[in-house]
Protein backbone atom coordinates (compact mmCIF):
# COMPACT_ATOMS: atom_id res chain seq x y z
CA UNK A 1 0.00 0.00 0.00
CA UNK A 2 1.44 2.87 -1.03
CA UNK A 3 2.48 5.38 2.18
CA UNK A 4 1.34 8.51 0.42
CA UNK A 5 -2.44 7.71 1.72
CA UNK A 6 -2.75 7.57 5.55
CA UNK A 7 -4.18 4.71 6.37
CA UNK A 8 -6.65 6.83 8.74
CA UNK A 9 -8.60 9.43 7.33
CA UNK A 10 -10.59 11.24 10.28
CA UNK A 11 -12.32 14.69 9.67
CA UNK A 12 -14.89 16.94 10.83
CA UNK A 13 -16.30 19.80 8.89
CA UNK A 14 -19.15 21.82 7.83
CA UNK A 15 -19.11 21.60 4.12
CA UNK A 16 -20.04 18.30 2.04
CA UNK A 17 -18.41 16.09 1.28
CA UNK A 18 -18.55 13.51 -2.05
CA UNK A 19 -19.42 10.42 -1.71
CA UNK A 20 -17.39 9.49 -5.14
CA UNK A 21 -13.99 10.69 -4.17
CA UNK A 22 -13.69 9.75 -0.87
CA UNK A 23 -14.41 6.08 -2.74
CA UNK A 24 -11.85 6.74 -4.86
CA UNK A 25 -9.38 8.02 -2.55
CA UNK A 26 -10.06 4.88 -0.34
CA UNK A 27 -9.48 2.73 -3.55
CA UNK A 28 -6.32 4.78 -5.66
CA UNK A 29 -3.16 3.09 -5.01
CA UNK A 30 -5.02 0.05 -3.19
CA UNK A 31 -4.91 -3.16 -4.93
CA UNK A 32 -4.50 -5.38 -2.06
CA UNK A 33 -7.84 -4.71 -0.49
CA UNK A 34 -10.73 -6.30 -2.33
CA UNK A 35 -13.19 -4.78 -0.71
CA UNK A 36 -15.09 -1.10 0.13
CA UNK A 37 -17.76 -0.89 2.26
CA UNK A 38 -19.16 2.90 2.99
CA UNK A 39 -22.13 3.86 5.15
CA UNK A 40 -23.34 7.32 4.38
CA UNK A 41 -26.58 9.27 6.80
CA UNK A 42 -28.57 11.79 5.37
CA UNK A 43 -30.79 13.94 7.08
CA UNK A 44 -34.23 12.27 6.76
CA UNK A 45 -37.80 14.70 6.44
CA UNK A 46 -39.19 12.60 9.25
CA UNK A 47 -38.53 11.56 12.63
CA UNK A 48 -40.83 10.57 15.51
CA UNK A 49 -43.66 11.70 13.29
CA UNK A 50 -42.58 15.18 12.99
CA UNK A 51 -41.56 16.98 9.81
CA UNK A 52 -38.03 17.78 9.92
CA UNK A 53 -36.69 21.34 8.26
CA UNK A 54 -33.08 20.71 8.81
CA UNK A 55 -30.83 20.19 11.55
CA UNK A 56 -27.90 21.76 13.16
CA UNK A 57 -25.11 19.98 14.75
CA UNK A 58 -22.93 20.73 17.53
CA UNK A 59 -19.87 18.77 18.86
CA UNK A 60 -17.25 18.92 21.11
CA UNK A 61 -13.63 20.10 19.47
CA UNK A 62 -10.92 17.93 20.05
CA UNK A 63 -13.15 15.10 21.95
CA UNK A 64 -14.39 14.20 18.85
CA UNK A 65 -11.08 13.63 16.50
CA UNK A 66 -9.79 11.73 19.79
CA UNK A 67 -13.12 9.60 20.12
CA UNK A 68 -13.65 8.82 16.70
CA UNK A 69 -9.79 7.92 16.67
CA UNK A 70 -9.84 5.91 19.80
CA UNK A 71 -13.01 3.84 18.03
CA UNK A 72 -11.41 3.52 14.12
CA UNK A 73 -8.20 2.53 16.60
CA UNK A 74 -10.58 -0.42 18.42
CA UNK A 75 -12.07 -1.84 15.01
CA UNK A 76 -8.42 -2.16 13.75
CA UNK A 77 -7.65 -4.68 16.91
CA UNK A 78 -10.77 -6.50 15.92
CA UNK A 79 -10.02 -6.95 12.02
CA UNK A 80 -7.30 -6.65 9.67
CA UNK A 81 -8.70 -3.55 7.88
CA UNK A 82 -6.82 -1.47 4.70
CA UNK A 83 -7.91 1.88 4.84
CA UNK A 84 -10.74 3.88 7.18
CA UNK A 85 -12.19 7.31 6.23
CA UNK A 86 -14.86 8.76 8.75
CA UNK A 87 -16.18 12.26 7.87
CA UNK A 88 -18.81 13.98 9.97
CA UNK A 89 -20.08 16.97 9.59
CA UNK A 90 -21.07 19.76 11.79
CA UNK A 91 -23.04 23.17 11.54
CA UNK A 92 -26.24 23.54 10.01
CA UNK A 93 -27.91 20.87 7.47
CA UNK A 94 -30.80 21.08 5.66
CA UNK A 95 -33.36 17.60 4.41
CA UNK A 96 -31.47 15.28 2.48
CA UNK A 97 -28.05 16.38 3.48
CA UNK A 98 -25.23 14.03 3.97
CA UNK A 99 -24.14 14.01 7.57
CA UNK A 100 -21.98 10.89 8.07
CA UNK A 101 -19.19 8.88 5.92
CA UNK A 102 -17.71 5.96 7.31
CA UNK A 103 -15.40 3.72 4.64
CA UNK A 104 -13.72 0.39 4.90
CA UNK A 105 -11.51 -1.11 2.56
CA UNK A 106 -10.46 -4.53 3.61
CA UNK A 107 -9.25 -7.96 1.75
CA UNK A 108 -12.66 -9.61 2.77
CA UNK A 109 -15.95 -8.45 2.55
CA UNK A 110 -17.17 -9.73 6.29
CA UNK A 111 -14.63 -7.58 7.77
CA UNK A 112 -14.94 -4.54 5.99
CA UNK A 113 -19.09 -4.84 6.63
CA UNK A 114 -18.53 -5.73 10.09
CA UNK A 115 -15.98 -3.02 11.16
CA UNK A 116 -17.98 -0.38 9.32
CA UNK A 117 -21.20 -0.91 11.21
CA UNK A 118 -19.32 -1.51 14.87
CA UNK A 119 -17.45 2.09 14.11
CA UNK A 120 -21.17 3.50 13.28
CA UNK A 121 -22.42 1.63 16.15
CA UNK A 122 -19.83 3.01 18.44
CA UNK A 123 -20.00 6.60 16.45
CA UNK A 124 -23.45 6.97 17.85
CA UNK A 125 -23.24 6.38 20.96
CA UNK A 126 -19.27 7.41 22.24
CA UNK A 127 -18.26 10.27 19.38
CA UNK A 128 -19.79 14.05 21.05
CA UNK A 129 -21.86 15.29 18.62
CA UNK A 130 -25.73 16.47 19.10
CA UNK A 131 -28.35 17.22 16.73
CA UNK A 132 -30.96 19.85 17.22
CA UNK A 133 -33.94 19.31 14.59
CA UNK A 134 -35.87 22.18 13.52
CA UNK A 135 -39.40 20.63 13.29
CA UNK A 136 -42.81 22.27 12.03
CA UNK A 137 -43.13 22.65 16.62
CA UNK A 138 -40.00 24.48 16.45
CA UNK A 139 -36.50 23.46 17.77
CA UNK A 140 -35.51 20.52 19.96
CA UNK A 141 -32.39 18.82 20.83
CA UNK A 142 -33.06 14.81 20.17
CA UNK A 143 -33.17 12.53 22.95
CA UNK A 144 -30.75 9.43 22.61
CA UNK A 145 -32.08 6.28 21.42
CA UNK A 146 -31.99 3.45 23.41
CA UNK A 147 -31.93 1.17 20.62
CA UNK A 148 -28.85 2.69 19.83
CA UNK A 149 -27.18 1.80 22.99
CA UNK A 150 -28.39 -1.07 22.63
CA UNK A 151 -26.53 -1.53 19.37
CA UNK A 152 -23.53 -0.93 20.82
CA UNK A 153 -24.15 -3.08 23.85
CA UNK A 154 -24.01 -6.10 21.38
CA UNK A 155 -20.51 -5.83 20.10
CA UNK A 156 -19.15 -6.34 23.90
CA UNK A 157 -21.02 -9.29 24.46
CA UNK A 158 -19.77 -11.02 21.09
CA UNK B 1 -7.73 25.71 38.58
CA UNK B 2 -10.21 23.21 36.27
CA UNK B 3 -11.63 24.31 33.17
CA UNK B 4 -15.49 23.04 32.77
CA UNK B 5 -17.52 22.90 28.99
CA UNK B 6 -20.92 22.45 28.84
CA UNK B 7 -22.42 21.03 25.23
CA UNK B 8 -25.33 21.43 24.02
CA UNK B 9 -29.07 21.13 25.83
CA UNK B 10 -27.22 21.29 29.23
CA UNK B 11 -25.57 24.27 27.89
CA UNK B 12 -28.59 25.54 26.89
CA UNK B 13 -30.13 24.87 29.97
CA UNK B 14 -27.34 26.58 32.39
CA UNK B 15 -26.56 29.59 29.63
CA UNK B 16 -23.27 28.70 30.20
CA UNK B 17 -20.78 27.20 27.57
CA UNK B 18 -17.22 27.24 30.15
CA UNK B 19 -16.69 27.96 33.27
CA UNK B 20 -13.92 26.98 35.72
CA UNK B 21 -13.62 25.44 39.27
CA UNK B 22 -11.01 27.25 41.79
CA UNK B 23 -9.61 24.18 43.48
CA UNK B 24 -5.95 23.21 43.81
CA UNK B 25 -5.82 19.56 44.45
CA UNK B 26 -7.05 16.99 42.70
CA UNK B 27 -11.24 16.23 42.97
CA UNK B 28 -13.37 13.56 42.34
CA UNK B 29 -16.19 14.33 39.16
CA UNK B 30 -18.79 14.12 41.81
CA UNK B 31 -17.10 16.59 44.04
CA UNK B 32 -16.92 19.00 41.34
CA UNK B 33 -20.23 18.52 40.20
CA UNK B 34 -20.82 19.50 44.35
CA UNK B 35 -18.73 22.32 43.78
CA UNK B 36 -20.55 23.88 40.91
CA UNK B 37 -23.49 23.66 42.63
CA UNK B 38 -22.36 25.54 45.21
CA UNK B 39 -21.35 28.64 43.92
CA UNK B 40 -24.42 28.02 41.11
CA UNK B 41 -27.41 26.83 43.08
CA UNK B 42 -29.80 27.38 40.08
CA UNK B 43 -27.61 24.69 38.05
CA UNK B 44 -28.34 21.82 40.55
CA UNK B 45 -31.43 20.23 38.27
CA UNK B 46 -29.31 19.91 35.15
CA UNK B 47 -26.16 19.04 36.56
CA UNK B 48 -27.64 16.34 39.26
CA UNK B 49 -29.73 14.37 35.43
CA UNK B 50 -28.59 11.06 35.73
CA UNK B 51 -28.37 10.43 32.21
CA UNK B 52 -25.30 13.19 31.97
CA UNK B 53 -21.95 12.30 30.71
CA UNK B 54 -18.82 13.42 31.56
CA UNK B 55 -15.30 13.75 29.91
CA UNK B 56 -11.92 14.30 31.66
CA UNK B 57 -9.38 14.98 29.33
CA UNK B 58 -11.42 14.45 26.46
CA UNK B 59 -12.25 10.70 27.19
CA UNK B 60 -15.39 9.78 29.19
CA UNK B 61 -15.04 9.02 32.43
CA UNK B 62 -17.34 7.82 35.31
CA UNK B 63 -18.04 9.95 38.40
CA UNK B 64 -15.31 8.12 40.48
CA UNK B 65 -12.45 9.36 38.48
CA UNK B 66 -9.94 12.06 39.85
CA UNK B 67 -9.79 15.08 38.08
CA UNK B 68 -6.68 17.41 38.69
CA UNK B 69 -6.27 20.63 38.57
CA UNK B 70 -5.40 22.47 34.80
CA UNK B 71 -7.48 19.00 33.98
CA UNK B 72 -10.68 19.96 31.61
CA UNK B 73 -13.51 18.79 32.25
CA UNK B 74 -16.40 18.54 30.49
CA UNK B 75 -20.43 17.61 30.89
CA UNK B 76 -22.73 17.39 28.01
CA UNK B 77 -26.35 14.66 27.26
CA UNK B 78 -26.30 11.87 25.42
CA UNK B 79 -24.31 12.13 22.46
CA UNK B 80 -26.65 11.68 19.18
CA UNK B 81 -24.72 12.19 16.30
CA UNK B 82 -24.08 10.19 13.02
CA UNK C 1 -40.71 8.34 -2.67
CA UNK C 2 -40.15 9.36 -6.36
CA UNK C 3 -42.08 7.05 -8.90
CA UNK C 4 -39.54 8.07 -11.90
CA UNK C 5 -36.77 6.02 -10.13
CA UNK C 6 -37.46 2.43 -9.79
CA UNK C 7 -36.41 0.81 -6.67
CA UNK C 8 -34.34 -1.98 -8.02
CA UNK C 9 -31.34 -1.10 -10.76
CA UNK C 10 -30.15 -4.74 -11.60
CA UNK C 11 -27.66 -4.32 -14.34
CA UNK C 12 -25.08 -6.99 -15.96
CA UNK C 13 -21.98 -4.99 -18.25
CA UNK C 14 -19.26 -4.88 -19.28
CA UNK C 15 -18.58 -1.41 -19.07
CA UNK C 16 -17.13 0.22 -15.92
CA UNK C 17 -19.14 1.91 -13.28
CA UNK C 18 -19.13 5.44 -11.32
CA UNK C 19 -19.73 4.46 -7.80
CA UNK C 20 -20.53 8.59 -7.22
CA UNK C 21 -23.32 8.35 -9.74
CA UNK C 22 -24.78 5.09 -8.22
CA UNK C 23 -24.55 6.37 -4.81
CA UNK C 24 -26.29 9.74 -6.29
CA UNK C 25 -29.38 7.92 -8.25
CA UNK C 26 -29.93 5.89 -4.67
CA UNK C 27 -30.50 9.35 -2.54
CA UNK C 28 -31.99 11.38 -5.38
CA UNK C 29 -35.66 12.50 -4.36
CA UNK C 30 -35.42 10.38 -1.60
CA UNK C 31 -35.17 12.40 1.51
CA UNK C 32 -37.37 8.95 3.30
CA UNK C 33 -34.00 7.01 3.93
CA UNK C 34 -31.72 8.56 6.35
CA UNK C 35 -29.15 5.48 5.51
CA UNK C 36 -27.19 4.29 2.43
CA UNK C 37 -24.84 1.28 2.61
CA UNK C 38 -22.67 0.45 -0.38
CA UNK C 39 -20.52 -2.57 -1.00
CA UNK C 40 -17.49 -2.68 -3.69
CA UNK C 41 -15.81 -5.78 -4.72
CA UNK C 42 -12.81 -5.22 -6.80
CA UNK C 43 -10.22 -7.15 -8.97
CA UNK C 44 -7.23 -7.86 -6.25
CA UNK C 45 -3.71 -8.33 -6.88
CA UNK C 46 -3.62 -11.83 -4.91
CA UNK C 47 -5.05 -14.67 -4.10
CA UNK C 48 -3.92 -18.18 -2.34
CA UNK C 49 -0.70 -17.01 -2.65
CA UNK C 50 -0.52 -15.91 -6.98
CA UNK C 51 0.50 -12.87 -8.84
CA UNK C 52 -3.32 -11.95 -10.42
CA UNK C 53 -3.29 -10.29 -13.75
CA UNK C 54 -6.66 -9.67 -14.18
CA UNK C 55 -9.18 -12.16 -14.73
CA UNK C 56 -12.76 -13.07 -17.07
CA UNK C 57 -16.14 -12.85 -15.65
CA UNK C 58 -18.35 -15.20 -17.68
CA UNK C 59 -21.92 -15.59 -16.75
CA UNK C 60 -25.18 -17.38 -17.45
CA UNK C 61 -27.34 -14.64 -19.03
CA UNK C 62 -31.27 -14.60 -18.33
CA UNK C 63 -30.49 -16.76 -15.44
CA UNK C 64 -28.23 -13.43 -13.74
CA UNK C 65 -30.88 -11.53 -13.75
CA UNK C 66 -33.19 -13.49 -12.05
CA UNK C 67 -31.06 -14.98 -9.93
CA UNK C 68 -30.19 -11.72 -8.69
CA UNK C 69 -34.01 -10.40 -8.51
CA UNK C 70 -34.65 -13.21 -6.35
CA UNK C 71 -32.48 -12.36 -3.87
CA UNK C 72 -32.92 -8.54 -3.37
CA UNK C 73 -37.12 -10.03 -3.50
CA UNK C 74 -35.50 -12.01 -0.13
CA UNK C 75 -34.08 -9.00 1.19
CA UNK C 76 -36.87 -6.81 0.89
CA UNK C 77 -39.13 -9.23 2.55
CA UNK C 78 -36.83 -9.59 5.73
CA UNK C 79 -35.70 -5.66 5.49
CA UNK C 80 -37.96 -2.50 5.10
CA UNK C 81 -36.07 -1.40 2.38
CA UNK C 82 -35.77 1.94 -0.07
CA UNK C 83 -33.73 1.36 -3.15
CA UNK C 84 -31.39 -1.51 -4.50
CA UNK C 85 -28.48 -1.13 -6.75
CA UNK C 86 -27.13 -4.69 -7.99
CA UNK C 87 -24.38 -3.97 -10.75
CA UNK C 88 -22.33 -6.79 -11.58
CA UNK C 89 -19.44 -6.59 -14.56
CA UNK C 90 -18.58 -9.27 -17.11
CA UNK C 91 -16.03 -9.78 -19.53
CA UNK C 92 -11.99 -9.13 -18.75
CA UNK C 93 -11.38 -7.02 -15.65
CA UNK C 94 -8.25 -5.92 -14.67
CA UNK C 95 -6.31 -5.52 -11.54
CA UNK C 96 -7.99 -2.61 -9.70
CA UNK C 97 -11.15 -2.94 -11.41
CA UNK C 98 -14.48 -2.67 -10.15
CA UNK C 99 -16.43 -6.43 -10.38
CA UNK C 100 -19.36 -5.52 -7.96
CA UNK C 101 -21.57 -2.99 -6.61
CA UNK C 102 -24.17 -3.33 -3.97
CA UNK C 103 -26.41 0.00 -2.66
CA UNK C 104 -28.50 -0.35 -0.48
CA UNK C 105 -30.96 2.64 1.33
CA UNK C 106 -32.83 2.38 3.91
CA UNK C 107 -34.68 4.23 7.00
CA UNK C 108 -32.74 2.66 9.58
CA UNK C 109 -28.65 2.05 9.29
CA UNK C 110 -28.62 -1.87 10.89
CA UNK C 111 -31.22 -2.74 8.33
CA UNK C 112 -28.86 -1.30 5.67
CA UNK C 113 -25.93 -3.15 6.95
CA UNK C 114 -27.15 -6.29 6.91
CA UNK C 115 -29.44 -6.26 3.46
CA UNK C 116 -26.22 -5.35 1.73
CA UNK C 117 -24.58 -7.95 3.29
CA UNK C 118 -27.42 -10.32 3.02
CA UNK C 119 -27.04 -9.85 -1.06
CA UNK C 120 -23.84 -9.94 -1.40
CA UNK C 121 -23.33 -13.25 0.42
CA UNK C 122 -26.43 -15.12 -1.34
CA UNK C 123 -24.72 -13.31 -4.80
CA UNK C 124 -21.57 -15.27 -4.44
CA UNK C 125 -23.36 -18.59 -3.78
CA UNK C 126 -26.50 -17.86 -6.05
CA UNK C 127 -25.99 -16.03 -9.20
CA UNK C 128 -24.22 -17.74 -11.99
CA UNK C 129 -21.24 -16.07 -12.47
CA UNK C 130 -17.66 -17.66 -12.96
CA UNK C 131 -14.26 -16.43 -12.44
CA UNK C 132 -10.89 -17.56 -14.04
CA UNK C 133 -8.02 -15.61 -13.31
CA UNK C 134 -4.90 -14.84 -15.14
CA UNK C 135 -1.65 -15.44 -13.20
CA UNK C 136 1.99 -15.66 -13.48
CA UNK C 137 1.17 -19.93 -14.19
CA UNK C 138 -1.71 -19.31 -16.81
CA UNK C 139 -5.08 -19.30 -16.48
CA UNK C 140 -6.99 -21.04 -13.93
CA UNK C 141 -11.31 -21.08 -13.15
CA UNK C 142 -11.23 -20.10 -9.39
CA UNK C 143 -12.35 -22.67 -7.29
CA UNK C 144 -15.79 -21.91 -5.27
CA UNK C 145 -14.64 -20.88 -1.35
CA UNK C 146 -16.69 -23.43 1.01
CA UNK C 147 -16.45 -19.49 3.56
CA UNK C 148 -18.58 -18.17 1.05
CA UNK C 149 -21.18 -21.43 1.21
CA UNK C 150 -20.78 -21.22 5.16
CA UNK C 151 -21.86 -17.10 5.47
CA UNK C 152 -24.49 -17.82 3.13
CA UNK C 153 -26.03 -20.93 5.27
CA UNK C 154 -25.50 -18.27 8.77
CA UNK C 155 -28.10 -16.17 7.21
CA UNK C 156 -30.52 -19.38 7.26
CA UNK C 157 -30.09 -20.38 10.79
CA UNK C 158 -31.03 -17.10 12.49
CA UNK D 1 -36.51 -31.61 -27.37
CA UNK D 2 -34.70 -30.01 -24.00
CA UNK D 3 -32.13 -27.61 -24.68
CA UNK D 4 -28.90 -27.83 -22.36
CA UNK D 5 -26.57 -25.49 -21.61
CA UNK D 6 -22.91 -25.66 -20.12
CA UNK D 7 -20.85 -23.06 -18.42
CA UNK D 8 -17.25 -21.99 -17.13
CA UNK D 9 -14.86 -24.98 -16.24
CA UNK D 10 -17.49 -27.60 -17.02
CA UNK D 11 -18.23 -25.90 -20.79
CA UNK D 12 -14.79 -26.37 -21.33
CA UNK D 13 -14.13 -29.59 -20.20
CA UNK D 14 -16.70 -31.15 -22.39
CA UNK D 15 -15.66 -28.69 -25.21
CA UNK D 16 -19.40 -27.65 -25.29
CA UNK D 17 -21.40 -24.63 -24.93
CA UNK D 18 -25.43 -26.05 -25.95
CA UNK D 19 -26.54 -29.21 -26.96
CA UNK D 20 -30.02 -31.23 -26.96
CA UNK D 21 -31.60 -33.87 -25.56
CA UNK D 22 -34.04 -35.82 -27.96
CA UNK D 23 -36.90 -36.11 -25.56
CA UNK D 24 -40.84 -36.51 -25.80
CA UNK D 25 -41.76 -36.83 -21.82
CA UNK D 26 -40.82 -35.53 -18.39
CA UNK D 27 -37.25 -36.57 -16.93
CA UNK D 28 -35.63 -35.89 -13.50
CA UNK D 29 -32.23 -33.92 -13.54
CA UNK D 30 -30.78 -36.97 -13.03
CA UNK D 31 -32.19 -39.05 -15.60
CA UNK D 32 -31.12 -35.99 -18.00
CA UNK D 33 -27.26 -36.07 -17.01
CA UNK D 34 -27.30 -40.51 -17.88
CA UNK D 35 -28.86 -39.87 -21.23
CA UNK D 36 -26.41 -37.27 -22.12
CA UNK D 37 -23.43 -39.53 -20.90
CA UNK D 38 -25.23 -42.15 -22.95
CA UNK D 39 -24.41 -39.98 -26.18
CA UNK D 40 -21.82 -38.74 -25.33
CA UNK D 41 -20.06 -41.38 -23.20
CA UNK D 42 -16.59 -39.60 -23.16
CA UNK D 43 -18.50 -36.80 -20.68
CA UNK D 44 -19.38 -39.44 -18.11
CA UNK D 45 -16.58 -38.24 -15.47
CA UNK D 46 -17.15 -34.21 -15.71
CA UNK D 47 -21.13 -34.68 -15.22
CA UNK D 48 -20.53 -37.17 -12.95
CA UNK D 49 -18.97 -34.32 -10.40
CA UNK D 50 -20.68 -34.21 -7.23
CA UNK D 51 -20.43 -30.50 -7.04
CA UNK D 52 -21.98 -29.56 -10.55
CA UNK D 53 -24.74 -27.54 -9.87
CA UNK D 54 -27.91 -27.29 -12.27
CA UNK D 55 -30.34 -25.06 -13.19
CA UNK D 56 -33.93 -26.09 -14.96
CA UNK D 57 -35.70 -22.65 -16.86
CA UNK D 58 -32.87 -20.51 -14.74
CA UNK D 59 -33.55 -21.63 -11.20
CA UNK D 60 -31.46 -23.62 -8.72
CA UNK D 61 -33.03 -27.03 -8.98
CA UNK D 62 -32.38 -31.15 -7.35
CA UNK D 63 -31.76 -33.65 -9.10
CA UNK D 64 -34.94 -35.08 -8.89
CA UNK D 65 -36.61 -31.73 -10.79
CA UNK D 66 -38.61 -33.34 -13.30
CA UNK D 67 -37.67 -31.35 -16.91
CA UNK D 68 -40.26 -31.18 -19.36
CA UNK D 69 -39.35 -31.44 -23.06
CA UNK D 70 -39.34 -27.18 -24.29
CA UNK D 71 -37.55 -26.73 -20.60
CA UNK D 72 -34.07 -25.12 -20.36
CA UNK D 73 -31.53 -27.22 -18.95
CA UNK D 74 -27.68 -26.28 -17.61
CA UNK D 75 -25.04 -27.96 -15.60
CA UNK D 76 -22.04 -25.71 -14.02
CA UNK D 77 -19.65 -25.30 -11.37
CA UNK D 78 -20.40 -24.09 -8.16
CA UNK D 79 -20.24 -20.07 -8.96
CA UNK D 80 -17.49 -18.25 -7.97
CA UNK D 81 -18.65 -14.30 -9.19
CA UNK D 82 -19.01 -11.04 -6.37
Amino acid sequence: MSTNIPNDRIVIQTADFDHGDEVNLLESDNNEDGAVVTFCGRVRNNNLGLDVKGLTLEHYPGMTEKSLQNIVNTAREKWSLGRVTVIHRVGKLLIGEQIVFVGVTCKHRGDAFAANEFIMDFLKVKAPFWKKELTNQGEKWLDAKSSDTNKAQEWKSE
Amino acid sequence: MIKVNFFAALREALNCNETQLEVNEPVTVEQARLLLIESNPSWAKSLTNNSLLTAVNQELVQDDFIVNPNDELAFFPPVTGG
